[in-house]
């Protein structure tokens, strides 16, 4: 073991901290830490990975109190697999966005970089952490980075968004807090693991109020219909990396701390139902409503809010292949939603309104960009031989083996709807012809490294799928077992 | 006497507190001014402070504070925990309203006004 | 009529959270039958092997520590925020937006007043694991100091960049503390000096430390956020 | 190396190294594109055993390919009109933006297509499936005409047929517990009632579509017309025969284990001709070449799917003697229009005439494939049709007869049109300048077109392959018992009475021919086409007489009722209606801080007030 | 019996009187049209002298290789016919090529003739020519549903694909086809209106409107071949009428009366009609003819 899972927190606090007193003296070490820090991240992550395969899960203590006392981190294969997914993926926004808007000043350029490694912190400590209440610190960490970021282009409507955003996630952190308070007034304790051992003494009447303020908590950051309405605004407003970042990392670990409540902390089974129908509806509700937009990225970020609501689909199935379906969608959705809006953001650099209609012919300008939008197109609406396949495969063999008939109709239609709107947009970039008034921007090296890097995990794992299958199988074990999930954290010394 | 008092303050503390949460979500969802908005949040967030802290409370506790010879003569302290969430949670509390008050800036710089029906170029 | 609809929701939603809560009851143990609740444990620990007497700031700062440092980041991310959301390109440091002139009685009694304040706050940092309050609380009282010499005085400022130095100390040592107790005791934030004997200024191993960077951190945060918001144009 | 995977490795190689290529030069691109189709082919035909299988796992998959027999039937089609089709392509897309791009789902077509055929999996048919819809509809945009709308109504029709099947596919999976044919083949019958119902519905509207069978062949006509004519030989040729592939195995499988396969065999068989009726009037109606060809595509389908789905050993060997024809004579039609359009710059009968002189070979190739197109004796559409008509009458399906025969004549109108309107009529001085096709176009048309012929006398060429086929299937017969159920042929399998008859035609046709060009030849000079007497009045140079427009009006007056009800415009309705709809649902999110706001506490209020009957 | 050269012998003799009788019943009915129109009519012979001095005729233009094959086309399709056809009961004439199948191929090869004439039309260039043809093909999609329903009827009740087969039935059982089936001998009778193509079915050639459509550009030998493949093809269809549904012919003057009877079916009809125009006789085909048929196969399937 070369490292603990306490790094991937304290390390970027410590640089966040640092980084203002060296931009005194280096200006650029601004952009550069945060990359060396989430660099430095995803080894980290890596090696802890290979560890806990092998070893089975880290259980951290944090100030040396065991775990009923003191917070823990558990750096398991789920969670490991998520925290390496998100750092990579934040290294690949960071990659993307190191020389991304020279004309943006010094002073902003310097918080953007701060505060996205602090979204990328939050959402790996969300993951992490195995106290409901520094879950709830970890949440509000990520959100005031997203605000800050969601507004972080002065010129357009960004703020709007933000404060949309910001509203409900204000309700969303009450909200969790009256779960909190309802939790420990029964129990006496924050600690997650704790909880879930001693939670069938609650009286039901207690527990359902709850959950119900957790999920709904959690459903605001996990972007479920109807708790969605910031999404769309930030997603289209945020600068495009940072569209990413929303989609490949702070809504997966919203979706992580919503599941890990639903499967370790409570026992009610009505829960994956609810899942399901919540899920189905979301799907529905955001296809449809992709179907007709008019901005590229709102439209990615529809897409992206229909791919939660698969999600959650597969999760609320409960078996061991839907958790591995759920997890398999969520790499997939991370690397190629990721890609989209990386690629999506320079077919539309120079835009104002980002309309689709403006990327029309641009395939002939910038081919390797429109080749990566299109690749992650036909990827995220499964076609084969791309990653999205065999996610999309394996929801649809786990619903079929909980005999849910009428669940795989439903996310086939849905299907086709996304099929229809990706392709439409692909059909604009390659066989339209280009408006003259549309100007172009060759994406920078830098951004080319970040696309090419997730065009080509697409490809592998489209071809490869077993390069991923067996973490993704080792995590959806973990996920299922609640008791050893227990053991591990309460047994510790 | 004393009982009378605790039944009403068994239902008038956490009354309250649902009462002033209640209270800042109305200031939320129907105010059109932002600023109005923004406070509605302050609101909700106080409320829930002070139902957080409530919950921590035991009849006849003291303060969690081992002052000198308290330990001679203990008596029963109140839950010392809710306290220090809910120090965490005002902080934050306070962290959010800032951002939220500068995006209110951002917006009437933006668009001139502070009504929300005025502020919705992004919908749909 | 979305009045109606709104207060009709909010009363529903009132109700069920009211008769939650008043199931729960007030100021009794309500915990469920065979719980060993956690208190009971930090109030041990507490007095017993930190040899702090301020039990909620052991908690804070030492239990949930981790806790704590998510908080100072919160703060220090909503100052970053608020430089980020209000930044402008043309950026007019020193020029205020909100020109008053404040009486003489005002001025003086400021003047006054302040040292007193930031002594004040100072105080209630420091002894923070002894009485009631600690960083977050001295933080503020020091904030308010700056406030009102802010509102007293139109050209009073206070350096941008020694606020953003203090503020980055005071966090590096709160982490620094942390990643010293993860090599030296082995876990983060772990207490690694002795702990002292009860009631004492020096007692309670890094918690004084972390509360004064904490003290410190709230004060310059919260003196900035106050700053960066007065010198905003509308 | 397994011989299997580097015939792919080439192909998926050979597929990105082409479009890599073109700025290496385009004689580069166009070796190395020729070569990706021919080598593994050739290594496909000489090193790859039927009924040898190789199994591995993917991602905790088995999957199994190999051939057998029937997939070896149709590898003909897939890889022999391949190469004819890929040496057109060398020549047609000469000079032509994106060749890159055209190489690469070119191959990647052929390669879909083969691996169609080699997969014993269904998990592998599927990959394979899909990949050959997406390339087949990048190609079906690639000329960016109307591509919104026929793109995505192609694509949209792919993706319900693909996802309907992927549906059955994965019910397959949880009944069975793999992904093998096999495995579904052999414990079908084990199945529920509804699903021994719901799987085979599923499975036939995947291979539906691409089959362009009656309510599902609305993409075709746009698609086939849209795609670049060197590409559409092999999409109308070999693409859609993937459709009967899979048809074929579903009615010879499942469905012959179970006694609700009959309703499914009238069913399907009945929209089979349906869809030839329908797909050939409308064929007539066509003043494009291309769409003309298109909609005679689909109603050659149809003959096809009829022949499959009745199922008797003689109608199956007439519906896959009919898709190797139709692979043949489709997939020669459209290199003509291709070649025309490329000479000409257009495809529209009302525009182009009189180019008999001008492509001679071109017209050759054309003449030949409609006759054969037109199933008259002695080309190989004959043979096909005929066995299809006996299968039809041995096996008492008498309305369909009449059906698919009112169809197969009505086809005559727009064969005749076909021919009459680009190589008669008269010759135009707009067309004088127009050549011949290059000879890299018009070599492949004229051997297809000669195979039409070969085939139509010496059947038993591909009748073998069939008959092997059809023994995979479980038909227990052999070669010589299949061939003595039809009338016509003989212990080879070739035509034993026709053959004489075959001979009489052509002997009667030289003798006139020779007759009439004989007999005072030296006294008979050519004139042109304009010099005709026209009601006593010579037609001026400039003036074009050529009856082009409103081509068959009175016919299409005549069957007006029956054209008046299209498909087309119900899906249409229904799509306008969807998109009503969800432009509704997206108004949901008003753009409001506070209603979405408001939609958060009607969530929670939701869950509470209902919170007994969600968690109890 | 069997050698190439008593084949070949057979078919020269069968064309002879094939086209011999086809010319005079073609004379006569001109002949007959004239009376009953009150007009004296040309002699029946003139058939023979119109041919001959085609026959003669030096034509000296020609429109291209495809004005050689058209006639050439329509002359494989009626000497077919006449080949498969059988003359006589009972293997009485030369059997040529008839064989177990030889309905469905008449089927095709009847509709093979018009097909190949209108590409020959189709180079000449003439608009008249295309017009006709597209008339001519429009019909011939419309008389054909009765003509098909007629005969798979006769298939389905005697399974049966072949005329010889058909034609012992008749002779062993002494009932003639038209009295067993006769919705199926409606059904075709209406259909050999549209065969024949005279008013009101003559839309193809329509004298004065169309110039006589196909063939208006041919001339000379051209014209003399299309004269005798018609003069072929109208024998071999009224002996096929006759093998079918009058029981076959014994011996030549039998087949004589028989054919000349049904052959002034179409002609009869005709005189007393106006042209339909091309739509109206589609759909008069898609009338009466095919509910006959659809009768007939009823007919079939049930008794």
């Amino acid at each position: 073991m070369v490292g603990t899972p306490v790094l991937f927190v304290a390390i970027p606090l410590l640089a966040a901290f640092l980084i203002p007193l060296f931009g005194m003296i280096w200006k650029e070490s601004v952009r550069v830490i945060p990359g060396i820090v989430l660099a430095y991240l995803l080894v980290l992550a890596i090696n802890l990975m290979n560890y806990v395969m092998v070893n089975g899960p880290i259980v951290e203590v944090i100030a040396g109190w065991a775990p009923p006392l003191g917070i823990n981190l558990v750096f398991s294969a789920f969670s490991g697999f998520l925290v390496t997914l998100m750092v990579f993926l934040g290294l690949i926004v960071w990659m993307y966005s190191y020389r991304f808007k020279r004309n943006v000043d010094f002073e902003p350029a310097k918080k953007y970089f701060l505060l996205l490694m602090m979204l990328i912190t939050g959402s790996v400590g969300m993951v992490l952490t195995g106290d409901i209440f520094n879950l709830f610190v970890f949440i509000e960490i990520t959100s005031i980075s997203a605000y800050a970021l969601t507004a972080f282009y002065t010129g357009r409507d960004s703020a709007e968004a933000s404060f949309k955003y910001l509203m409900l996630g204000s309700l969303a952190s009450a909200f969790l807090l009256i779960a909190i308070m309802i939790i420990y007034s029964q129990l006496g304790t924050l600690n997650m693991a704790d909880i879930g051992s001693k939670m069938h003494l609650m009286k039901p009447a207690y527990k359902i109020m709850a959950i119900i303020f957790l999920f709904t908590a959690l459903g605001i950051e996990a972007e479920i219909f109807p708790l969605n309405g910031w999404a769309p605004d930030a997603y289209a407003e945020a600068p495009g990396p940072v569209g990413a970042a929303f989609a490949g990392i702070v809504v997966k670990a919203a979706i992580y701390a919503s599941i890990r409540i639903i499967y370790t902390l409570f026992d009610l089974s009505g829960a994956y139902d609810l899942l399901i129908v919540i899920g189905m509806i979301t799907l529905i509700v955001a296809e449809t409503a992709a179907i007709r937009q008019e901005k590229l990225k709102r439209m990615l970020a529809y897409s992206s809010i229909g791919q939660m609501g698969l999600v959650m689909v597969a999760f609320g199935m409960g078996t061991e292949e839907g958790v591995f379906a759920a997890l398999f969608l969520m790499f997939n959705h991370a690397i190629i939603k990721s890609l989209l809006f990386l690629s999506g953001s320079y077919l539309v650099y120079n835009s104002k309104d980002k309309l689709i209609k403006e990327v029309n012919g641009i395939g002939k300008f910038l081919p390797i960009t429109s080749f990566l939008f299109v690749l992650g197109s036909f990827a995220i609406v499964g076609l084969p031989p791309f990653a999205g396949f065999w996610s999309k495969l394996s929801v649809l063999t786990a619903a079929a083996d909980s005999n849910m008939l009428l669940i795989i109709a439903l996310v086939l239609i849905v299907s086709i709807i996304e099929v229809v709107y990706y392709m439409r947009v692909v059909n604009r970039i390659y066989f339209f012809k280009k408006d003259e008034s549309v100007s172009t921007q060759r994406p920078t090296l830098n951004a080319l490294i970040a696309m090419i890097t997730l065009g080509a995990i697409v490809l592998i794992v489209g071809f490869y799928p077993d390069a991923v299958t067996g973490f993704l199988h080792r995590a959806s074990a973990d996920l299922m077992d609640k008791a050893g999930y227990i053991n591990d954290v309460l047994t510790l010394n | 006497m004393e009982d009378t008092l605790f039944k009403i303050l068994d239902y008038g503390v956490y009354g309250t507190a649902v009462l002033v949460i209640l209270i800042g979500l109305y200031g939320a969802l129907v105010k059109r001014s932002l600023l109005k908005i923004v406070i509605g949040l302050s609101i909700i967030d106080s409320g829930i402070n002070l139902l957080l802290v409530a919950i921590g409370y035991l009849k006849g506790g003291t303060a969690p504070i081992f002052s000198p010879g308290y330990l001679d003569n203990p008596k029963i302290m109140v839950d010392p925990i809710p306290q220090a969430l809910v120090l965490t949670a005002i902080v934050i509390g306070f962290g959010v309203t800032a951002v939220a008050l500068a995006l209110v800036i951002r917006l009437y710089r933006h668009h001139g006004t502070l009504h929300i029906d005025e502020i919705r170029n992004l919908k749909w | 009529m979305k009045k109606f609809v709104v207060i009709l929701l909010l009363a529903v939603m009132g109700y069920y959270i009211s008769i939650t809560f008043f199931d729960i009851g007030f100021g009794d143990s309500h915990l469920v039958e065979g719980v060993v609740p956690v208190k009971d444990a930090y109030l041990n620990e507490t007095v017993n092997s930190l040899n702090v007497a301020n039990t909620v700031t052991s908690i804070v700062v030492n239990f949930r520590g981790f806790d704590t440092l998510g908080e100072v980041t919160v703060l220090f991310l909503a100052v970053t925020a608020l430089g980020g959301i209000l930044y402008k390109k043309r950026h007019q440091a020193g020029e205020r937006s909100v020109l008053f002139s404040a009486s003489k009685v005002v001025t003086s009694g400021s003047k006054l007043l302040f040292p007193a304040i930031v002594l004040l706050g100072a105080y209630v940092f420091i002894h923070g694991h002894l009485s009631p309050g600690g960083g977050f609380q001295g933080g503020v009282i020091i904030a308010t100091g700056f406030l009102l010499m802010l509102l007293a005085y139109e050209n009073f400022t206070v350096g941008h960049n020694t606020l953003s130095v203090i503020e980055s100390l005071a966090g590096i040592t709160f982490a620094g503390v942390g990643i010293w107790g993860l090599i030296y005791g082995g876990s983060f934030l772990e207490n690694f000096l002795p702990v002292g004997t009860l009631n004492d200024l020096f007692s309670g191993g890094v918690i004084p430390i972390i509360y004064i960077a904490v003290g410190f951190k709230v004060a310059a945060e919260l003196t900035g956020v106050i700053y960066t918001v007065l010198h905003e144009k509308g | 190396m397994e011989t299997i995977f580097l015939i792919f490795i080439l192909f998926l190689g050979g597929a990105i190294v082409t479009w890599m290529a073109g700025k290496l030069g385009n004689i580069v691109q166009d070796i190395l594109f020729l070569a990706t189709i021919l080598v593994p082919s050739y290594l496909f035909y000489t090193n790859v055993a039927t009924g040898y299988a190789i199994d591995f796992n993917v991602g905790g998959i088995e999957l199994s390919w190999g051939i057998n027999a029937f997939g070896w039937l149709f590898s003909l089609i897939v890889l022999g009109l391949g190469a004819f089709a890929a040496f057109y392509a060398v020549s047609f897309m000469k000079g032509k933006e994106r060749r890159g791009a055209f190489y690469l789902n070119f191959i990647l077509s052929i390669m879909a297509m083969l691996g169609i055929l080699m997969s014993q999996d269904l998990i592998s048919f599927f990959i394979f499936w899909e990949i050959m819809t997406w390339s087949s509809y990048i190609m079906v945009v690639y000329n960016g005409n109307d591509v919104q709308r026929i793109g995505i109504k192609y694509f949209v029709f792919s993706a319900i047929g693909a996802y309907a099947m992927l549906m059955a596919i994965v019910l397959i999976k949880s009944m069975t517990g793999s992904f093998m044919i096999e495995s579904l083949i052999s414990s079908y019958t084990s199945f529920s009632y509804d699903m021994q119902i719901l799987i085979p519905v599923l499975l036939l509207t995947g291979f539906g579509v691409k089959a362009a069978i009656m309510p599902l062949h609305v993409w075709a006509p746009g698609a086939y017309s849209n795609a670049p004519m060197a590409y559409t030989s092999i999409f109308s040729g070999s693409l859609s025969k993937m459709g009967i592939y899979g048809m074929v195995i579903v009615f010879t499988t499942m469905l012959s284990y179970v006694p609700e396969g009959v309703w499914f065999r009238g069913v399907v068989a009945w929209l089979g001709g349906f869809t030839a009726v329908f797909g050939t009037l409308w064929a007539i109606k066509q003043d494009d070449a291309k769409k003309l060809l298109a909609y005679s595509s689909v109603a050659q389908l149809g003959y096809i799917i009829v022949g499959v789905a009745i199922g008797t050993p003689l109608a199956m060997m007439a519906g896959l003697f009919l898709a190797v024809m139709h692979a043949i004579f489709k997939g020669t039609l459209f290199m003509v229009v291709g070649a025309i359009e490329r000479q000409t710059g257009t495809s529209n009968f009302t525009e182009v005439t009189g180019l008999i002189r001008k492509m001679p070979w071109t017209f050759v190739a054309a003449l030949m494939s409609i006759i054969a197109l037109a199933g008259i004796p002695p080309l190989g559409g004959f043979v096909g049709k005929w066995m299809l008509y006996e299968s039809l009458i041995t096996s008492d399906h008498y309305l369909l007869v009449i059906v698919i025969f009112f169809s197969s004549t009505a086809a005559f109108l727009y064969c005749y049109k076909f021919l009459f309107g680009f190589f008669l009529g008269q010759e135009e001085e707009e067309w004088a300048h127009v050549k011949e096709a290059p000879a890299l176009m018009v070599v492949p048309m004229v051997i297809l077109a000669g195979l039409t012929f070969l085939l139509g006398t010496y059947p038993g060429i591909i009748l073998k392959p069939i008959a092997n086929g059809m023994q995979t299937l479980g038909y227990g017969m052999t070669q010589g018992q299949l061939w003595d159920t039809s009338i016509i042929l003989n212990e080879w399998g070739n035509q034993v009475v026709l053959q004489p008859i075959l001979y009489a035609i052509l002997g009667i046709f030289v003798f006139f021919v020779i007759f009439v060009t004989i007999k005072g030849y030296k006294n008979t000079r050519y004139v042109t086409t304009k010099d005709i007497s026209s009601s006593g009045e010579v037609p001026l140079a400039h003036e074009n007489l050529t009856f082009s427009q409103g081509f068959f009006q009175p016919f299409l007056r005549a069957v007006e009722p029956a054209m008046r009800r299209q498909i087309d415009k119900y899906y249409t309705a229904i799509a306008n209606g969807l998109e009503s709809l969800f432009d509704f649902t997206r108004r949901i999110y008003t753009g409001n801080g506070q209603t979405y706001a408001i939609f958060v506490i009607v969530f929670v209020v939701i869950l509470l007030i209902f919170k007994n009957s969600i968690f109890g | 019996m069997d050698s190439i050269w008593f084949k070949l012998l057979g078919v020269v003799v069968s064309f002879i009187v094939a086209f011999t009788v086809g010319m005079t019943y073609m004379g006569l009915s001109r002949k007959i049209t004239a009376r009953v129109q009150n007009r004296k009519g040309p002699p029946f012979y003139q058939n023979f002298i119109d041919a001959m001095k085609l026959g003669s005729k030096t034509s000296a233009i020609h429109h291209g290789v495809m004005q050689h094959f058209g006639p050439a086309f329509l002359m494989v399709s009626s000497v077919m016919s006449l080949m498969i056809i059988p003359v006589l009961n009972n293997g009485m004439w030369f059997s040529n090529l008839n064989f177990h199948g030889d309905l469905i191929f008449l089927l095709y090869i009847m509709v093979f003739g018009p097909l190949g004439m209108a590409l020959g039309a189709g180079q000449t260039g003439n608009p008249n020519s295309a017009i006709g043809v597209t008339r001519g093909l429009s019909q011939m999609v419309g008389f054909e549903i009765p003509w098909v329903m007629a005969l798979v009827a006769l298939m389905i009740q005697y399974h049966t694909t072949s005329i010889v087969d058909l034609m012992n039935i008749q002779v062993e059982s002494g009932t003639w086809l038209i009295f067993s089936s006769p919705f199926a001998f409606i059904a075709a009778v209406l259909a050999m209106l549209g065969m024949f193509r005279y008013s009101p079915f003559d839309i193809v050639g329509a004298p004065t409107e169309l110039a006589s459509g196909p063939m208006s550009e041919n001339g000379g030998k051209y014209l003399f071949t299309m004269m005798s493949s018609a003069s072929v093809f109208a024998f071999a269809k009224l002996t096929l009428y006759v093998d079918l549904f009058l029981g076959g012919a014994s011996n030549l003057i039998e087949l004589l009366i028989k054919t000349f009877v049904i052959y002034m079916i179409p002609v009869l009809y005709g005189v007393v009609s106006p042209r339909y125009r091309t739509e109206q006789s589609i759909r008069y085909f898609w009338g009466w003819p095919t509910f006959f048929g659809l009768l007939a196969i009823l007919y079939a399937v049930f008794f």
